[in-house]
């Protein structure tokens, strides 16, 4: 059975690969109709093995193998291997399961794009990617697939490559990430350095030996080993989970086709950081330190990010905002030790944030690609599956019960409520500003878009129709789990022992313990029912409901107030128009900063200095030797004369006073 | 006095030479006109018969001495003898069609040269003021007169007056010299020298006073800075083809000379004519290749080359020790028919009323001539000392002797002027291959010369198997003197 | 009696005249060949003195020689002058810079 | 006799080839020229693969062993032999000279037998360089190869060649005739041997150390070229033709760190302990300020080449860390940086064939034209910023790890690259390759050849081979790094 | 002071006093006689020396040959005297230093010790059967034949040389040239002309 499981393991991710490949070399060849197909069919085998090796995972079948040596150095072999357990089959799911949607999705999408093979290459490929990210059973592999879902993302960013503001995110998405992907980097060689191993369970499994371990970054100041490793794999993170400052290149990744924004931008790839967080507990349970600076950033970027998603008037860019501060959310989760929390939401926000994206990417093919949201309203009559499944999407996101979201948000803002740790408080009062925000502008842009009367021009209120099935399609299936998955999940997720062999806390941390001693015994329905009941009583959920009301308000009933509030706050609004004005900084002092000191060390260093002054000017000294002692040679022979005598007299000098 | 005949079977060679020149001047009276070519044949068979006399005379072991002492004949002399003859016998098949093309074909023209060569046989083989003397004079008389051979040249005859008159004062500053050494030693014998300053004190004023003037003579002859003026006027000024005897066999003859007098004559003083080698050669190291690069006359920029050549020349010399004698011997062979390619290209790129003097003649070479641009490369860049020419193993030869005495900041000059030097070579190359030509006319050489110049350049590369092997044939020289 | 040294310093005197003259003349080129022969001289004059009063009649053979030398090399050096002279139509040291650099 | 003398084969064929090719004579025969250097090039690559097989890994010492008497006066001998690191080095120069002989194929129409007899006789002098186990030989060898390079870049060069080819040409031999005085000076340390295994167990004091390893550190340093003896490296490869660049990039860079592993490590190991501090300091400085520097290129090439002395400032400091994965890694990385800055040349040529310019702001959405060759040169862009995957990670990853555990502040600096390398080769990536088409010349570009399609994809599997596979590398040298080590950790006081 | 140290003094200060006139006098010709002197002079001390035949050789073919060449060339050249001694003072100083400078270097060294009379005195003269020349040239033509014979070579190559410089075929001159006189033939001096008989008409 096991030797069967290692070759279904092997085939997940290998048949999106073999059809990404397919679909990328020979596209011309096989046309748009054979790439789609072949990519779909691929992925929707991953997702059904998926599925399968899931149920098989939760009856027991946990895996952890090499499947070749990838190097040896010093002694040590450096592996590709999987560590296939619920963790890794929950991603496994997630990841395949909103892939396909998006590939079914991509068909309607990009419909008329002349990189219709390139596309659905790509998207393969970043399922492989990311299939080998999660399966991954040591940080080296790890790290590959963290790479490689970086470079698909900045591919696809840039997928419009004729676009200059595409290939100016793309860039930028790449080299933030590459921010993190440094600590991440410096992280995983702390873990060789201390360790002596990159796998998994084999660094788990010696956390004891290193704990007391210190080491001096700084002259002067002591670290923890484990608290160094843990904030250098968390900056990693951060860049991946765009994480306050490493969150800049996210809005801007909108660049990109929506079916990415969708599945990369939202679902899976920024989550990397999460899982990766989650999935390395046993060493972040170890450094309280730590733990507070991820609760710290996350709170940070739930709150201030959800605040910009109050001003932006680009559909995606709100999704995309929403996005930022959901996954603030689950890095406050993981710094109060609720991994289970932040994974049970990264697995509903997958769900509906895709679903949220993909109606919106609905929207726009509508709308002909016209993203201002300016633009739109009434579009209710004209969507109506869009709409409804956007609602869906937008009470999942509001964190209103019975939707997936609120079971999932509301057991992460109980886990900091719970949590004793350094900063909880800030955090806790953060997430739940944050609710009451998030409330705010997913009904801004449901009400925006879909209510009102339409502020479109003439002749695209005229072309304006619902979508194509593809495109629908998936919608209505993203829409089924975004209702139902926080109520199906939260029993075995949050309050079983679902993650007891993959994710460790300490029992000292152990927040959703806490949590769940209130339901214990309790049956899966009465666990969501009395879950839903407490979370109605709690401020979270009225919070929610006050933020609906507001948008109602402002956007239903007094369409005027927006203008008139943003007036009276002026300031700030043009501080959340400019986005904190972190864009301008990074623009001005490290984008602008690195090139002009390198165009100034350019120029002085290596042009002026070294190659002017040293080596050109030691060949002019030469030549100007050349050119003084050149005419010394006078052609008179006296003179020639006279430097022989000289030179004997000075011989002669030298010599005999000498001896 | 015991045996004439014993002393001058010794002395065949020489008495060969001289007396060949002696029938040329005679048979060229009557042949110049019909047979213009019978002086420059019958010179030709006489160098080889003398290569063959002087290797068949060759002492065994050991050395032998004639004439009162005068005459010494040793491993060395054999070498540079033999060196002397091949030397002189390939330069005259590159000159022949350029003193033939302006009216330098005369008899005497070989008449002189052959005297030079007895001139030079004088000077590798005397052991006695005397002798070495004359044969110094000898040699430059005839070198001066060759200079001037040209007689329709303006440049030629004033390098010609130039050349004699420092030459005739370096004489003068040799001779009293070496009047203050027999003043102090009593003596004129080179041997007898050697046994008395062994018995004196080595700062002995007296001494260095005379080493000082002997020293400038040599400086002189070897034309190292600051007595090296005349060699960039006489490189410039005189014929192409007596410039490449100048800088070819006199060279070697040089050495023997050097030899005779420092190694032989002053051992003793070693410490202090070492030192005194030391600044000639960091002079003329830096004088030379810095103003090679100047220069915009090959010929004249092959003669400052010339002059750095000589500096690192003394190198092994200043060492004083056999290891740095026979590098420096290694050296200046390597140097003179490296030399002797370099002028033998210009000679095969000039023809009538053409010099192809200047870099610029040589403008795209690669694009008219292959095969000769890459010959002219080839020289300049064993010139510069680049592997896998030759030229690298001489100068890796003296600056390990310089190392093996520790003297390792000078083996850093050396190399550090090694490297401006390699620049004016390089600008050679480059107007070789870079620069478009500005004619297309083509290049026409004889091609027995063609062939010979062919053997010579690529001797230049393709000796490298057998390097060792002429390493070896200078230790053993000289570890065989006397 | 007259020491050996005073004759040197005879020797000596003549040799530094010669290189004054060698200094002063910067216009013909046959007084440079003078001064030459005056430092010719001096070598003479201590060879013959150092013979006398070593006893040995080598130093005097050299200056046989040298006077010999002497009398071919300015047999040539003057000849040269003369083709010289031809030429440039000068014998003006200060004319004959053609070559130079 | 061809198992006996296979490195001499190695070493000769592709000179007697040159000189076959050079028979051809004329451009009439050009055709001819370019077949005869193919085939010589592609039996030297042959001819080498055998070294690959019959290479016994397990062992750290040199393999292949020649010895003939070469100057007996000296003790210099013609004695060939290697260990893995001179292998896989090897393997790569014949393997890029056979891409580099297809990628002249059309290019250079001028004097074609002497370019190719120029990039034989180049491959030849590199071999032995790798494969020479007397010091006197091993110099011979390596300053011979400044000849045709100075000939390559000087002919087939831009219009600056002349300036390039020379301070190209200076600035190595200054810094390898040192290496000489150095070299004559362990001849008499060692009783008079130049070979290699002699000087590698001569006492040496510290002082001694400290004075040859500098000779040794200027002669290899320039190569290399670590700051701040780089600035020839950006002006000869703006200048060389595409050809010239890639070996230059590809194999010429490597000597110099090969020298450090043959000569300062072993024969100075008490100096390269007490110097190591600057040694790293200056890879330091090249891995930042010299991606800084790159950062301001307006020139592809000039970039690339920048690149590359950041690149190979990771050699440096993987080699003088004294830690065996760091050095692993900095092996890993020449071989790897061989193919990648080869390849990124490669690319440059590609577009330069076409558009006879290297401004980056002549292009502009070359994407939309040149589709594949956008798709290979986003992977080696990719490759060169040292994404896992391709070659480029495995060497600066192996360096950053061996490296963090001598010092952490080392390897976060040193991990900048991930930022900066990236940085300067997307930033080159989108200013070429994507936007829109920028203007007609861009629009008239056709996509690559079968030709140049088949140079960069066999350029693209082996990078990703190396990338996701780099075992059979890494197992090659294992041994050879261990002796070096093993050596370099002895003290000789 | 003895007769012959007022020989030497006298002669030596005439010797040196004419030598300084060589280098200062505008005129060469008058150089050259000045030099002539000085030989004259010196020759003297030679005698006093008792090298007897160097000084006669040096009158006789010392002056009477080499400078009556000197005197010979500088007359024939003709050369502008009036601008030679142009910026003599400018050279003055710097020349008359080296020369003192040399001059006093040499005077100390050779004055110093060894060559004192104390040190080295003159060997007793000679006796009167003593014969300067007939010794030299036993010594000459017996020791010395080598250098000698080299000599006669050397004689030789200045005759060679001097004349293939100094002789200026002249086209019209009448010479001799025996090799074509020997090598004659009756067909090189004999054209026989065949003629036509002319037509009487």
């Amino acid at each position: 059975m096991i030797d069967d499981m290692k070759l279904v393991y092997l085939a997940i991710p290998l048949v999106c690969l073999f059809a990404a490949v397919i679909a990328g070399l020979f596209g011309r060849q096989i046309g748009r109709a054979g790439a789609h197909t072949i990519t779909i069919a691929g992925v929707a085998t991953a997702c059904a093995l998926s599925v399968y090796v899931y149920f098989d995972v939760l009856a027991g079948n946990t895996f952890n193998g090499t499947v070749y040596v990838w190097g040896v150095s010093d002694n040590f072999p450096f592996e590709i291997g999987f560590l296939i357990d619920n963790l890794t089959a929950t991603m496994m799911v997630i990841v395949t399961f909103v892939s396909l949607m998006v590939h079914i999705y991509t068909i309607g999408y990009m419909h008329d794009d002349p990189g219709y093979q390139r596309f659905f290459s790509y998207i393969s490929l970043f399922t492989f990617s990311m299939l080998m990210l999660v399966m991954s059973n040591n940080f080296l592999q790890l790290f590959f697939g963290w790479e490689a879902v970086g470079l698909i993302s900045y591919l696809l960013i840039g997928f419009w490559y004729t676009r200059d503001t595409a290939i100016y995110a793309n860039m930028k998405a790449f080299l933030v990430n590459r921010v993190g992907d440094l600590g991440f980097l410096i992280g995983i060689a702390a873990i060789y350095a201390n360790f002596g191993t990159l796998d998994y369970h084999a660094v788990f499994a010696s956390v004891p030996e290193v704990l007391g371990q210190t080491i001096e970054i700084l002259p002067g100041s002591e670290w923890s080993i484990i608290t160094f490793i843990c904030i250098m794999l968390f900056i990693g993170a951060m860049g991946k989970s765009a994480q306050v400052p490493l969150h800049v290149w996210l809005p801007d990744s909108m660049e990109g086709p929506t079916p990415i924004s969708a599945l990369i931008h939202a679902a899976t790839m920024v989550t990397a950081g999460i899982f990766m967080v989650a999935r390395t507990s046993p060493l972040f349970e170890f450094s309280e330190t730590a733990l507070s600076v991820v609760m710290i950033i996350g709170a940070i970027t739930a709150f201030f990010m959800a605040l910009l998603g109050l001003v932006q008037n680009d559909i995606k860019r709100v999704v995309a905002y929403s996005t930022l501060s959901q996954l603030g959310y689950m890095t406050v989760g993981l710094g109060a030790s609720g991994y289970a929390a932040s994974i049970f939401h990264l697995g509903t926000h997958a769900f509906f944030k895709a679903l949220l994206f993909l109606a919106a990417g609905s929207v726009i093919i509508a709308m002909h690609h016209e993203q201002d949201m300016r633009k739109m309203g009434g579009l209710r009559k004209f969507m109506p599956w869009t709409y409804i499944t956007a609602v869906i999407g937008s009470l999942a996101l509001a964190g209103i019960p019975p939707f997936a979201g609120f079971f999932s948000k509301d057991l992460i803002i109980e886990s900091v409520h719970h949590s004793d740790l350094f900063g909880s408080g800030i955090a806790y009062a953060s997430v739940l500003a944050g609710v009451v925000i998030t409330a705010f502008y997913s009904f801004r842009l449901l009400f925006m878009t879909f209510h009102g009367r339409p502020r479109m021009d003439q002749h695209t209120l005229q072309h304006v129709k619902e979508s194509p099935m593809v495109v629908v399609l998936p919608l209505i299936l993203l829409a089924i789990p975004s209702m139902i998955a926080g109520a199906m999940f939260i029993e075995p997720m949050a309050f079983g022992d679902y993650f007891t062999g993959s994710i460790l806390v300490l029992p000292q941390h152990d927040v959703i313990g806490q949590i769940a001693e209130h339901y214990e015994g309790q049956s899966t329905v009465q666990v969501v029912l009395g879950f839903m009941l407490h979370g109605m009583l709690q401020p979270p959920f009225w919070l929610a409901v006050g933020g609906i009301f507001l948008a109602w308000l402002f956007y239903i009933r007094k369409p005027e107030l927006p203008g008139k509030v943003a007036a009276s706050v002026a300031p700030l609004y043009n501080v959340l128009m400019n986005k904190y004005y972190i864009d301008d900084f990074n623009q001005k002092f490290f984008a602008n900063g690195t090139v002009g000191l390198g165009r100034l060390l350019s120029k002085y260093g290596d042009t002026v200095f070294i190659d002017g002054w040293l080596v050109n000017g030691s060949a002019r000294a030469v030549g100007y030797f050349s050119k003084i002692l050149k005419p010394l040679q006078t052609g008179l022979v006296n003179q020639y004369a006279f430097a022989m005598i000289i030179g004997l007299l000075v011989l002669m000098t030298w010599f005999l006073s000498v001896n | 006095m015991n045996n004439i005949f014993a002393d001058i079977q010794l002395a065949i060679p020489e008495i060969f030479v001289f007396s060949m020149a002696c029938v040329i001047l005679l048979v060229d009276r009557f042949t110049h006109e019909r047979m213009p070519k019978a002086s420059f044949l019958l010179t030709q068979a006489t160098l080889l018969i003398a290569l063959y006399l002087n290797l068949a005379g060759a002492p065994a072991s050991g050395t032998m001495k004639a004439f009162n002492d005068m005459f010494i004949l040793d491993g060395m002399a054999t070498l540079v003898k033999s060196m002397i003859f091949i030397l002189t016998f390939v330069v005259l098949i590159y000159s022949h069609d350029y003193i033939s093309e302006r009216k330098m074909y005369r008899g005497e023209y070989f008449v002189i040269i052959l005297i030079a060569v007895v001139g030079m046989m004088v000077m590798v083989s005397a052991s006695h003021f005397i002798t070495i003397y004359i044969g110094l004079e000898l040699l430059s008389l005839s070198l001066y007169t060759l200079v001037a051979m040209n007689r329709n040249s303006d440049l030629a005859t004033e390098a010609a007056m130039k050349y004699f008159v420092l030459g005739a004062l370096a004489s003068g500053m040799l001779l009293y010299g070496m009047s203050i050494i027999y003043g102090a030693t009593g003596s004129l014998d080179i041997e007898s020298i050697r046994n008395a300053i062994q018995g004196m004190q080595s700062d002995d004023v007296m001494l260095m006073l005379g080493l000082v003037f002997i020293i400038v003579g040599i400086g002189f002859k070897l034309g190292v800075v600051p007595f090296h003026m005349w060699i960039p006027d006489i490189y410039q000024g005189a014929p192409t083809s007596v410039v490449l005897f100048i800088g070819t066999a006199p060279k070697i003859a040089a050495f023997a000379f050097v030899m005779r007098l420092l190694v032989d004559g002053f051992q003793a003083l070693a410490v202090s004519w070492s030192e005194m080698l030391t600044i000639f050669a960091i002079l003329s190291m830096g004088m030379g290749n810095i103003v090679a690069i100047a220069q915009t006359n090959l010929k004249r920029m092959l003669a400052y080359s010339t002059i750095s050549h000589m500096g690192y020349f003394m190198l092994g010399i200043l060492s004083a020790n056999p290891n740095g004698y026979s590098a420096s011997l290694f050296y200046v062979i390597i140097y003179s028919f490296t030399t002797m390619a370099a002028f033998g290209l210009i000679i095969m790129m000039s023809r009538a009323g053409f010099e192809a003097e200047e870099i610029s003649d040589y403008k795209g070479l690669n694009k008219r001539h292959p095969w000769f641009a890459f010959m002219v490369a080839l020289v300049m860049f064993s010139m510069a000392g680049i592997p896998p020419t030759v030229g690298f193993f001489a100068k890796l030869s003296v600056i390990q002797a310089l190392v093996d005495v520790d003297k390792y900041w000078l083996a850093v000059v050396a190399v550090l002027f090694a490297v401006i030097g390699a620049y004016y070579y390089l600008r050679v190359v480059k107007t070789l291959y870079f620069d478009k030509p500005e004619t297309s006319e083509p290049i026409s050489a004889n091609i027995g010369m063609q062939f010979v110049l062919t053997v010579n350049v690529f001797a230049l590369l393709l000796i490298m198997p057998w390097i060792g092997v002429i390493m070896d044939i200078c230790s053993e020289a000289i570890s065989k003197m006397g | 009696m007259i020491a050996l040294s005073d004759y040197l310093i005879l020797g000596a005197i003549l040799f530094g005249i010669s290189v004054a003259g060698i200094f002063l003349n910067r216009k013909n080129v046959i007084i440079l060949l003078m001064s030459i022969e005056l430092m010719l001289l001096a070598v003479n004059i201590n060879f013959i003195a150092f013979s006398h009063y070593l006893n040995d009649l080598a130093g005097q053979v050299f200056v046989f020689f040298i006077l010999t030398v002497a009398a071919a090399e300015s047999a040539i050096g003057l000849a040269i002058i003369i083709v010289l002279f031809r030429r440039r139509n000068t014998i003006n040291i200060q004319d004959l810079d053609s070559l130079k650099g | 006799m061809f198992e006996a003398n296979q490195l001499s084969l190695a070493i000769w064929l592709p000179i007697v080839g040159a000189i076959a090719v050079l028979a051809t004579g004329n451009d009439q025969r050009a055709g001819l020229a370019r077949i005869v250097a193919l085939l010589v090039s592609i039996v030297t690559f042959l001819v080498t693969i055998p070294l690959y097989t019959a290479f016994n890994k397990t062992s750290g010492d040199l393999q292949f062993i020649e010895h003939m008497p070469w100057i007996s006066a000296l003790d210099i001998n013609y004695s060939l032999g290697i260990d893995g690191i001179a292998l896989l080095l090897i393997l790569l120069t014949s393997f890029i000279t056979i891409i580099v002989v297809i990628s002249a194929w059309q290019v250079i129409q001028e004097k074609v037998a002497q370019y190719m007899a120029a990039f034989l006789i180049m491959e030849g002098l590199m071999i032995g360089v790798f494969s020479a186990t007397d010091a006197i030989l091993f110099y011979v060898f390596w300053e011979a190869m400044l000849i045709p390079m100075f000939l390559i870049i000087g002919i087939w060069g831009g219009p600056n060649r002349i300036y390039a080819t020379i301070k190209f040409f200076l600035y190595t031999l200054l810094g390898s005739l040192l290496m000489l005085v150095a070299l004559v000076y362990l001849y008499f340390k060692s009783n008079g041997s130049f070979a290699l295994a002699d000087l590698y167990t001569v006492k040496l004091t510290l002082t001694e150390q400290l004075w040859l390893f500098m000779a040794f550190f200027l002669a290899f340093a320039v190569k290399i070229p670590m700051f701040p003896v780089h600035t020839w490296l950006p002006d000869a490869h703006v200048e060389a033709p595409t050809g010239g660049s890639v070996v230059l990039a590809a194999i010429m860079l490597k000597m110099g760190a090969y020298g450090f592993i043959r000569f300062n490590l072993p024969i100075t190991p008490d100096a390269s302990h007490t110097l190591s501090g600057f040694i790293i300091v200056l890879s330091l400085i090249a891995i930042v300020y010299i991606a800084m520097v790159a950062l301001a290129q307006t020139d592809m090439k000039k970039l690339i080449a920048y690149s590359s002395i950041s690149h190979m400032g990771f050699v440096t400091l993987g080699l003088f860390v004294f830690n065996k994965m760091a050095f692993e890694g900095a092996v890993i990385q020449m071989i790897s940086h061989g193919f990648i800055s080869g390849a990124m040349f490669l690319c440059v040529g590609v577009l330069y064939d076409r558009m006879h310019t290297r401004k980056m702001s002549d292009y502009g959405g070359v994407a939309n034209t040149m589709p594949k060759f956008a798709a290979f040169m986003m992977l080696f862009a990719m490759a060169n910023a040292g994404l896992p995957g391709t070659s480029g990670f495995v060497g600066e990853f192996l360096v950053i790890l061996g490296v963090f555990q001598v010092n952490a502040w080392y390897a976060i600096i040193a991990g900048t690259t991930l930022i900066l390398g990236a940085a300067y080769t997307l930033w080159m990536y989108k200013r070429v390759i994507f936007g829109a088409v920028s203007n007609d010349n861009v629009k008239a570009l056709k996509d690559i050849n079968s030709r140049e399609g088949f140079f960069l994809l066999v350029l693209t599997l082996t990078v990703l081979l190396m990338g996701l596979w780099p075992a059979p590398f890494l197992d090659t040298i294992h041994s050879s790094v261990d002796r070096v080590l093993a050596l370099s950790a002895v003290t000789k006081l | 002071m003895t007769f012959e140290q007022l020989a030497f003094y006298f002669l030596a200060s005439v010797a040196v006093i004419s030598a300084m006139m060589v280098i200062t006098v505008r005129n060469p010709v008058r150089a050259a006689l000045f030099l002539i002197l000085t030989f004259f002079t010196v020759a003297c001390i030679w005698m006093l020396l008792e090298a007897e035949f160097l000084a006669i050789v040096l009158v006789l073919v010392y002056v009477g040959a080499v400078m009556v060449l000197f005197l010979f060339v500088v007359m024939m050249l003709d050369v502008d005297i009036d601008q030679l001694r142009e910026g003599f003072g400018e050279y003055l100083p710097i020349g008359a230093t080296v020369a003192v400078i040399i001059l006093l270097q040499l005077v100390i060294v050779l004055s110093s010790g060894p060559f004192e009379i104390d040190q080295m005195p003159a060997p007793a003269a000679a006796s009167a059967e003593y014969g300067n020349t007939h010794q030299l040239g036993l010594l000459l033509y017996t020791y010395y034949v080598y250098p000698f014979e080299l000599a006669a070579v050397l004689l030789l190559l200045a005759i060679v040389a001097a004349i293939s410089l100094g002789l200026r075929g002249r086209v019209s001159s009448k010479k001799q040239k025996p090799d074509e006189q020997v090598r004659v033939r009756k067909k090189d001096r004999l054209r026989i002309v065949k003629m036509n008989a002319e037509k009487q008409d």
